[in-house]
């Protein structure tokens, strides 16, 4: 049953260095302010999920905190490059950086698959190309055609984090726009995190929304702004210029590092 | 009216959409091409983008595949997962377009790494949505600048298959895949065939009737750049 | 791309005698009025498909249209038994009736890897009881954990039938309330008719809503009412004294073939 | 006040739930035993039905799993393949609600056929959720009345595992699995353990301290009767 804590509290609780931690969110709802108080409480060795990587995982890699990246899309969308992702994957900076690479395709099904409590996910994919040989895939044969197949392992990450609109005084969750793999990284998880625009008296149901009971989730936290500079549909825009912005903070380490060191480090926690 | 090689690029590649097809959109030059051709001769084409979006009909071009004007206009937004399992791999999708840092003779790209794996050059993002968008849709589209560190004779990295890849769409001309070669069959206008051979880091097919391409009509244009100042707003 | 037509044009292109054919629907948008045009077109030799097979059902196997069912559970929900169906297996009255018998979870795990595309899916499901001998069901090792799951053949059928709220003139469908398996049967059938209760201008996006493009359905009906007895949210409700009269009128086989005579074959076709 | 020995029975199961429970409730004795549990002692126990209601909090008993209000109350509607890979398959539901036509000493349920299945005697609705219900959730609940036609020593069909049956409620008592048998371990009021012995099918276990049934309250009849009056409005 999800308990209502600040994001603080609930990281401190709920991760621990050496997880495997999932943020999620496909442009839209990426819970950065999580993923900033992942910094400022000096988590280690994570092993982080996620599918598109983006600024947020820029920061934290650049930061040290991860040991390992799980992903199939590491770029600064519209942008180009994730500089602080390629200093760690070409020069070890700021310490060497692991990574299991996907598809698209292959970390959606491997989500799937551990949202269903399954050991594995099948697809049609990983035909014949070299990603086949950097992730972690297996043929698999059906049992009626005979027809080759590929498998994946289900992720069951540690801890799953998003960021959503609204909950509930009970917990209950809801996000709408874009929802791309929210709902499967809480299943997938053993443990999860929501960080919201803002908790409501009443969920409104709304179009194309994704309901999450508090009973699935272990805690949220109200965090108004914690997608930024990501967007929240229905609450604010993607801050398009930081983005732009961020591919010149990140080229330099010392830039880099001075940044964190002011928007993230010495920031108020919520 | 004048334009540049990007421009007849970026028009020739929305040609190759009709009414009736429904594209897997990746962002940047495929997004597009494949907006311009909903303005301009293709309005009923159905762009679907990988964040979710089904039928998704910007005003402005998205600057991200997650952007919220795509799923404000889409006909209907699912999963992730549903989109790549219901409709990607379910064969709902029949053109993709992509792009990628190097291409070679097949139609096989690589997005992954500029040398080697584990000790790479260039990191690049990796391979996203396409080493299934390229074995999934019945036609692949490519849009990238021909130079000769793009069109090699070896892949560093080979992240999805050619096989599909009916057209390649550059700044210099297009190639049509022939009996799995891609091969030279229109130079845009300026362009010689020796320019096209001279950025192609193999020894390039050419098609015996190789023919100008068509310059981009104003109305093509307009569109165009007015969805490129869009972007921007 | 769905063309707009009506019922009987659309049974009649896309229905043929020897055709696998579900028409899906869970207590709620039961396509009734397309199981009356089967009848009324006098299909043979069908295979039908549903995981709840209900009244429609029953007339549907009581005129000997069918020749298989594939099901998980066959009742009149909230009264009790089927008795055409129970005629057919018990008695073989009018025909033989061959049985495929799933439980819902296998059910449901077979029509989305039809939706998929897959010629398989996988479940945690058909531990060690007696449907295993009587479903279609194969043992299937995770290739990573070596944990041995179900694996259930995909279902393909020829025609997929569903009921919908609205459709608009693109023949763009949406339907609200619980949804079941809907999407699916379309996805996962060859050929899909939608028979909906009004035709609208614009599609206005609705809390739980499912929509289906028009590109991916083959033929849009206008049928208003056509779930009745069952229910459709926000038009009607679930004639539920219909339910319990059938209890009686199906009891008895001449009486039984009068009912469809005067409501079903004399009835004036959509 | 007085009560039916079905009441008896309807009352004594709805009391097996708490507020903590997340109950998978099928339509009948289940939904009615679990409705009651939620208007009485467990307003908070989450009910889900199969047809893809979640947290459904209906203010009428429903008459069938699809029933509209369900989905009108309910915190979330799901697709079917949904609940059952995503909500029961996962372990998120941790009680099963099952009734049956049969039942044996280990809890195993029958709700197949009658007979032998080609050649049956009597063809029952079929399995529907319970085979998954029966493994996936930690503690199932089975509701039927008990009879020597109904607790036999051979099913003539297993359609589920009794492995998770907890507790079996009857018309006359309950009974608990005890080291994988089910054992008498109260008898509703005006029963007798021998009334129980005679209407179960094989030799049936008898706990050493049996106890009477705790009659059903004033709060709890009336609770369960204008439930029961509901669905006929």
């Amino acid at each position: 049953m999800a308990e209502t804590v600040t994001l603080a509290e609930a990281v401190r609780e709920l991760v621990h260095d050496g997880d495997t931690v999932a943020l999620e969110g496909f442009t839209h709802l990426i819970p950065n302010a999580a993923g900033h108080e992942l910094i400022r409480q000096g988590l280690r060795d994570l092993t982080l999920v996620r599918m598109t990587p983006d600024v947020i995982y820029d920061q934290l890699i650049g930061m040290g905190a991860a040991r390992k990246l799980v992903f199939s899309w590491g770029g600064n969308p519209g942008v180009g490059s994730l500089h602080r992702f390629r200093d760690a994957v070409e020069h070890s900076w700021p310490s060497p950086l692991e990574l299991e690479e996907h598809s698209h395709a292959g970390m959606a099904a491997a989500y799937a698959a551990g949202a269903a409590n399954l050991p594995f996910g099948v697809l049609r994919g990983y035909d014949r190309n070299d990603l086949v040989s950097r992730t972690r895939v297996a043929k698999i044969a059906c049992p009626f055609t005979g027809e080759e197949l590929a498998a994946v392992p289900a992720l069951r990450p540690d801890v799953g984090i998003i960021h959503a609109q609204q909950a509930d005084r009970e917990g209950n969750v809801q996000l709408w726009g874009i929802t791309g793999v929210q709902k499967e990284t809480v299943f997938a998880s053993a443990r999860s995190i929501v960080t919201v625009e803002e908790i409501v008296d009443k969920l409104e149901p709304r179009p194309g929304a994704v309901v999450l009971p508090g009973w699935v989730i272990d805690a949220v936290a109200e965090v108004p702004g914690g997608a930024r500079p990501a967007y929240a549909h229905g609450y604010y825009r993607r801050d398009n210029e930081f983005y732009t912005a961020w591919d010149v903070i990140s080229r330099d380490r010392d830039t880099f590092t001075s940044w964190i060191q002011e928007h993230v480090l010495e920031a108020v926690p919520t | 009216m004048t334009f540049t090689a990007d421009e007849m690029m970026a028009v020739e590649a929305s040609r190759l959409l009709t009414n009736g097809n429904v594209c897997f959109v990746g962002i940047g030059l495929p997004s597009l091409a494949a907006n311009l051709a909903r303005r301009t001769h293709a309005p009923k084409c159905v762009l679907v983008y990988e964040s979710g979006a089904i039928g998704a009909k910007p005003t402005k071009l998205p600057l991200s595949i997650g952007d919220g004007e795509l799923a404000e206009t889409a006909d209907a937004v699912v999963s992730v997962p549903e989109m790549f399992a219901y409709w990607l791999q379910a064969g709902r999708i029949d053109v993709g377009f992509l792009g990628a840092a190097q291409i070679d003779r097949h139609g096989n790209l690589n997005s992954t790494v500029i040398g080697d794996y584990a000790t790479p050059k260039v990191r690049l993002p990796g391979g996203g949505g396409a080493p299934e968008i390229a074995t999934s849709v019945t036609d692949v589209y490519v849009m990238l600048r021909q130079t000769p560190r793009a069109f090699v004779e070896q892949l560093d990295f080979k992240t999805s298959r050619g096989d599909r890849v009916r057209a390649v769409v550059t700044d210099l001309g297009s190639l049509e895949s022939r009996d799995g070669e891609l091969t030279l069959v229109r130079v845009h206008p300026g362009v010689s065939i020796d320019d096209a051979r001279a950025a192609t880091g193999w020894e390039l097919a050419i098609a015996d009737d190789v023919a100008e391409t068509e310059p981009p009509t104003r109305a093509e244009l307009e569109a165009l750049r007015s969805l490129e100042t869009s972007v921007r707003e």
